[in-house]
């Protein structure tokens, strides 16, 4: 397969990801959707490890997947705290800050 | 290294003790202790290590040198600053202050290791390490829905940029092989392809989120005036000067030798940044939301350190850019926190009121204005200074200082809100004479950055 | 003695730090007299300076070192002062000026509550001052050259009770940013070309060949200076600050706004001579602008009521004068000018002040008259500031007046017509002013009429030395008709480059005097004439356009600040206010609907932001992608 | 076309079409389900890189662990379809927009990388022990280091999820 294909399909998902948030008002989902963004990177850090037959960009998915885990910990604890307060999940009214 | 160690250790340490002690100010006392005894680590390590050397660690994880140990003491500094101007304020945020102070701690190892860097792995992690507690910070003062408001944004926005960062980082290495980026094989002006210009570009995106340029800016007010005051003062001083010293330090190990790549793009975002803090900024009408603004206008002109990054004077200016001004916007914040009406209204005949407060705050605000004397007027001048040695950015240099121009309408409305207007500003809380002493001692500092900043560049 | 030239700023800092520090618990006249003393004591070092500088032994400029300042690779700034002709010339009027208005000053603000403020400001003022005359690169200047503008406006928006005031002030201050730009961009293009901002190393490699520049270089460099010249010296386009700085205490007008600040300008062109002499263009627009300049505030002044107006729009004009020296090359004339003119101006401020003093505040010229009686030394020292700004032979103001009028003369006689308007119309003003104060029956309150007193020593016996210092102050420098020797162009002659206008003809610079004499003194007798019965009805056509300032500042305030503040307001609703919906709500009822929509996106916050990244990053990577490569 | 060429297709088209799934469902469980969905034809892909062991961390991490956290809040919360908020569509399509164009600039600025081709021989970096050996060795700073991450998380977790 031509390292192409790889380049193109994930920065495919990326923008996919990418459209998501703009789409969306659920927090959760803008969040999910961030999260395909990083599997989009993950994807095409494995092709590149596969070109160069190199294993650091194996190691490196790792830490991503190290660094996701722990801003989803933290991530759905805010949105909870949130959620407790205003009882949504929208985006939209979150609008006390402006101007 | 032994900073990186010390500031974990010290972390943990403060979590562990709030097990022990339930007392909110002994254990703010403690933190201060532990920051004091981080400088004086910091400081340990500046001393024993050469002028001009730099050692590797971890098969070049990390290349800590001079200028970024000496960056490290200095920044440790104004944190020691920052805990003891604002510890009172900390302890009223809520009940985990323990947790608070564990968490600056835990800031400061990331900026120790984005002083040092040298695989994009590290910038990756130094980065998260810097932002995750920031996120926590913004949203630690539960009882108000502004404060909540602030961290999921700031929380969405960040994951996004990190999103951004990473998938630069993917590009760098597909186009070069390699994570390290002072390596033989990173970026070399001969081999460069598209592959690695679009990884150079996204990485600029994400540090310019980081440091809260245009257009990637937009989070910065929001979140500035949602957060916490006492951890807003942190978020936009230290941690930001960690961001620029991230930015440069990429730009001058391995983005200096393509810069024909990217200078036009940066230059483009150094404009765009100082036209919207300032021109935004003169229209709020709360001080807080306008030191946001202003604090983006300042990042106009520490991109300039980085649009000139291959420069000495570039290096010598980013260090006081840094130290001017965090001192200043601490300062200044230690005082917005003493006022409970942030709005420009808030600050009427404070002069009157509390001489010494107003008189200090003149101060910070003249030198974040760019007043000469002051540390702001220096380090304004040093960057604008690498900016023209490197030629060919006269245009944005008259710019900018236009736009300083217009800087001082926006600083100097709290001036005169003090000085020149009849009011009754009401304090939150008393200004003891221990609040006094650090401020004047931070005014001070702030003075001595203009008339003598080579005191700061020790050895450099 | 000149390695003690730090003494000099040393003396006004104390003073300053002494008052600032401890304003709240000294007792007023104390704050005076450290202010007082702190200026006497660096007048005194000047003196000794001065007569070390004009003693033979001098050998060319002293520059002492003090500290590094900035050291950063190939650039290495030290914060020196230089001392040579120029800067002593400069260093003796400041201080003195400076000491004889501190002494006023304490008689004058003596009922202030503020009182030790205002000194630790003053002393400031001068310290910043000689900073900016002391320095011996363009870096301290321009320190000194924005700590005088900070003090400036600290002081003109002393009274802050009143808002005009510090609407006064921040116009001042923004309109002396607006200057210091070109000052900065002059500086940068120095540095940029030469590697160096101190000024022996910069004008020793102005002729040199191997820095390879046009002659466009340096008239760039010297415009961009001379454009900070005119926002400190209040030249057109930037002159409108200057007579609302008229705002702040009188003594503060005199020192600041007429002797000191306000002079920076000429004091940093006639520095620079050495580049000006290689600008031609640089030169003629200096003199274009002078002349401008002086022309229309003379004939503004014609019209105004207010007596600090007069004498303030009197001093942009004077400033004008002594541009047009600059721009013919004669830089010590300008010198001269900027002497002479600091004597009679602050006496004249002073008297002014001595006069609003007296009627407890007022300062409207068409309610006092008849002041003479009650008033005789302010009268004749007034009286002798009259004379002297009016060009009256024996004078100070003749001698200088006369040196830049003929020196125009030799350069183009059209630049000596208009000066020659210029005198013209500064003589009526001036007298017009006099004799509405002075003479004439008194046409202010009974309650005024009883209060007319002459004012206590300490503000008289300023008056007094300044009138003196106005008389004999010219004869440093005689025309050459009358006296070979020229004292001050000789004393300036290692310091200055200069175009000496004594090259014309005797029998020419005989009718030249003459005529701008015959001329003042016409004025005079006109203007008693006119002012023998006051008639204040309200002015038409023309005169109404003076009276209105020729409406430069409702002109500038239409085509610079309101599209700044709409454009400033737009980008506030655009970017901030979640907006697209109040803009769009603005365009009509019509839109209202898309509005709602378009409304939804910007409320999105979060979502609009993103969105605002992701766009900002498609076109910048856009220009980064198929842009350059 | 071979079983290699035939799975490598069929992975993409579900990677995207889950991808699109996720965006576009009304139903936050289904854009949950629809997620998992692609990480597991991501990790399909990681298989036919010969990276087995992230493909099995990717499946338990991920879809495993991460995913799960997610549907459980979801679930807390009670979302559903009719909760669920909906952009308009002006804003979407501006969205989707915005999206493609980021996505035509970079294709554009890609499409003349040089053609490399991913060999389809096993060359076992992808084994856990190959990794285990680079992470422990060549890694080990970041990996302490990320230990701090974690601590920050944990905080918090305390500060921002504990009732007062």
């Amino acid at each position: 397969m031509p390292i192409q294909y790889y380049l193109f399909l994930s920065m495919a998902l990326f923008c996919i990801g990418i459209m998501g948030t703009l789409m969306r008002r659920n927090a959760i989902i803008i969040f999910m959707c961030i999260e395909l963004m990083l599997n989009a990177v993950n994807l095409l850090m494995v092709a590149f490890s596969k070109m160069y037959g190199d294993a650091q960009a194996q190691v490196f998915v790792f830490f991503i997947m190290v660094v996701a885990a722990a801003e989803v910990s933290v991530g759905l604890a805010i949105i909870v705290m949130m959620y407790r307060k205003v009882h949504s999940v929208d985006i939209n009214i979150l609008n006390r800050l402006k101007h | 290294m032994k900073a990186i160690i010390a500031a974990t250790i010290f972390g943990i340490l403060l979590m562990f003790a709030s097990i022990l002690m339930k007392d909110k100010k002994a254990m703010a006392n403690l933190a201060i202790v532990f920051m004091a005894a981080l400088f004086g680590v910091t400081i340990w390590e500046l001393i024993i290590t050469p002028v001009g050397s730099s050692q590797a660690y971890y098969n070049n994880m990390l290349n800590i040198s001079y200028y970024g140990l000496l960056f490290n003491m200095l920044m440790t500094g104004c944190s020691l600053l920052y805990a003891l101007l604002a510890s009172k304020e900390i302890q009223k945020v809520g009940v985990h202050v323990a947790e608070y102070f564990a968490l600056i701690f835990f800031i400061l190892c990331g900026v120790f290791i984005l002083s040092g860097y040298q695989n994009l792995l590290m910038l990756f992690i130094g980065i998260e390490i810097m932002s995750i507690p920031q996120y926590i910070l913004a949203g630690s003062d539960k009882k108000n829905l502004k404060s909540s408001e602030a961290s999921l944004k700031y929380f969405l926005m960040g994951a996004f940029s990190t999103g951004i960062l990473l998938m630069g980082i993917t590009l760098l290495y597909g186009a070069t092989g390699s994570f390290n980026i002072a390596g033989l094989s990173f970026l070399q002006s001969n081999t460069i392809g598209p592959m690695a210009i679009a990884g150079i570009l996204f990485v600029m995106m994400a540090l310019a989120f980081k440091v809260s340029a245009a257009p990637m800016h937009m989070w910065t007010p929001d979140v500035y005036d949602g957060a916490p005051t006492p951890f807003t003062a942190y978020m936009s001083t230290i941690v930001k000067a960690a961001a620029f010293i991230a930015f440069l330090h990429l730009f001058q190990f391995s983005f200096g030798n393509v810069s024909n790549t990217w200078l036009l793009v940066l230059s483009v975002i150094t404009a765009l940044t100082l036209f919207i803090g300032n021109i935004t900024a003169v229209f709020q009408q709360s001080v807080k939301r306008m030191l946001a603004y202003s604090s983006i206008a300042q990042a106009g002109f520490m991109l300039f350190a980085v649009l000139a990054s291959n420069t000495m004077a570039a290096q010598h200016g980013m260090i006081i850019y840094a130290v001017a001004y965090s001192v200043g916007t601490i300062g200044i914040f230690s005082v917005l926190m003493k006022i409970k009406d942030n709005t420009y209204d808030g600050f009427n005949g404070l002069a009157q009121k509390e001489p010494l407060l107003a008189f200090v705050a003149t101060i910070f605000l003249l030198s974040l204005a760019g007043i000469p004397l002051t540390g702001g007027f220096m380090a304004k001048y040093y960057v604008v200074m690498a900016a023209v040695q490197q030629g060919h950015l006269m245009w944005l240099v008259i710019f900018a200082l236009l736009m300083a121009a217009i800087s001082v309408y926006y600083y100097f409305r709290v001036i005169i809100a003090m000085y020149f207007k009849q009011g009754n500003a009401e304090l939150s809380s008393p200004v003891t004479g221990g609040d006094k002493l650090m401020l004047i001692i931070t005014a001070i500092l702030v003075i001595l950055l203009g008339i003598a900043p080579q005191l700061f560049l020790i050895n450099i | 003695m000149t390695q003690l030239v730090y003494l000099i700023p040393l003396f006004p800092l104390l003073g300053f730090l002494v008052n600032g520090i401890f304003w709240k618990k000294m007792p007023k006249n104390m704050g005076g007299i450290i202010g007082s003393v702190a200026v006497l004591a660096s007048f005194v070092v000047s003196l000794c300076i001065f007569f070390e500088v004009k003693s033979d032994s001098f050998q060319g400029p002293v520059v002492v070192n003090l500290f590094e300042f900035i050291n950063s690779g190939k650039l290495v700034i030290p914060f020196s002062f230089q001392v040579d002709a120029l800067s002593s010339l400069f260093l003796l009027i400041i201080t003195g000026v400076g000491f004889l208005i501190h002494v006023y000053s304490t008689s004058y603000m003596h009922d202030d509550a503020g009182m030790v403020k205002y000194f630790a400001y003053l002393n400031l003022f001068v310290f910043s001052m000689l900073l900016l005359v002391l320095g011996s690169n363009y870096l301290i200047m321009f320190i000194g050259w924005e700590g005088v503008g900070l003090c400036s406006y600290l002081l003109i928006g002393f009274w802050y009770k009143n808002r005009d005031y510090t609407n006064a002030a921040k116009k001042a201050f923004v309109m002396n940013r607006i200057g210091d730009l070109g000052f900065l961009v002059g500086m940068l293009l120095i540095l940029l070309n030469y590697g160096t901002l101190s000024y022996q190393e910069f004008f020793g490699q102005l002729g040199s060949s191997h820095v390879a520049v046009s002659n466009n270089l340096y008239n760039w460099i010297a415009i961009c200076l001379f454009i900070g010249a005119t926002g400190k010296s209040a030249q057109i386009p930037l002159f409108t600050w200057l007579p609302d700085a008229m705002a702040g205490p009188t003594p503060v007008s005199a020192l600041i706004h007429a002797a000191t600040m306000v002079t920076a300008g000429i004091y940093m062109i006639a520095r620079s001579g050495a580049l000006y002499s290689l600008a031609p263009m640089a030169l003629n627009i200096v003199a274009i602008v002078g002349t401008a300049t002086a022309l229309i505030s003379a004939s503004i002044a014609i019209k105004q009521y207010d007596i600090k107006r007069v004498l303030a729009y009197s001093t942009v004009s004077q400033l004008g004068f002594m541009f047009i020296a600059l721009g013919v090359g004669a830089y010590t004339t300008a010198v001269f000018h900027v002497m002479t003119h600091a004597f009679f101006k602050a006496l004249l401020f002073l008297g002014s002040g001595s006069v609003i003093h007296a009627m407890g505040g007022e300062q409207d010229i068409r309610k006092m008259g008849g002041l003479g009686k009650k008033m005789r030394v302010t009268q004749i020292t007034f009286l002798i500031g009259c004379l002297a700004i009016s060009g009256i032979p024996g004078l100070s103001g003749f001698f200088s007046k006369d040196e830049i009028l003929a020196a125009a003369y030799a350069h183009n006689p059209m630049l000596y017509y208009c000066g020659l308007a210029g005198a013209m119309m500064t003589a009526f003003y001036m007298f017009r002013l006099y004799f509405l104060t002075f003479h004439g029956k008194f046409r202010g309150t009974e309650e005024q009429h009883h209060h007319l007193h002459e004012s206590p020593a300490a503000i008289t016996i300023p008056l007094m030395v300044l009138a003196i210092l106005s008389i004999v102050g010219g004869y440093v420098g005689l025309p050459a008709v009358l006296s070979e020797h020229h004292s001050l162009m000789a004393f300036l002659k290692p310091a200055v480059t200069n175009f000496d206008p004594r090259e014309l003809e005797h029998g020419t610079e005989w009718m030249l005097m003459g005529l701008s004499t015959g001329v003042a003194v016409i004025m005079i007798i006109f203007a008693f004439v006119r002012t023998k019965t006051p008639n204040f009805s309200p002015n038409t056509g023309l005169a109404k356009v003076l009276e209105n300032k020729w409406y430069v500042d409702e002109l500038y305030d239409a085509i610079i600040v309101r599209p700044i503040a709409a454009l400033s307001k737009l980008l506030d609703r655009f970017m901030e206010r979640s907006g697209i919906d109040g803009f769009v709500n603005g365009v009509g009822k019509g839109v209202r609907w898309s509005s709602d929509r378009v409304r939804l996106m910007q409320s999105g916050q979060v979502g609009s932001y993103i969105f605002v990244m992701v766009i900002g990053m498609v076109l910048l990577f856009i220009l980064g992608f198929f842009w350059v490569s | 076309m071979g079983l290699y060429e035939i799975l490598f297709w069929f992975l993409t088209v579900m990677a995207l079409g889950c991808a699109l799934g996720v965006i576009l469902s009304r139903n936050p469980i289904s854009s949950v389900l629809f997620l998992i969905a692609t990480f597991f034809a991501i990790s399909g892909h990681y298989i036919l890189m010969n990276a087995q062991f992230l493909a099995i961390v990717n499946i338990i991490v991920y879809a495993g662990a991460i995913m799960v956290l997610f549907l459980f809040v979801i679930m807390l919360m009670n979302l559903n379809a009719d909760t669920e908020p909906q952009k308009n569509r002006l804003i979407q399509l501006a969205g989707v927009i915005s999206g493609g164009i980021l996505f035509l600039v970079i294709l554009g600025a890609l499409r003349n990388v040089p053609v490399a081709s991913l060999e389809r021989t096993n060359t076992g970096i992808g084994l856990i022990k190959n990794l285990g050996k680079v992470l422990f060795t060549q890694f080990v700073l970041p990996f302490e280091i990320s230990s701090v991450l974690f601590l920050s998380a944990m905080i918090g977790a305390i500060v921002i999820g504990r009732k007062e």
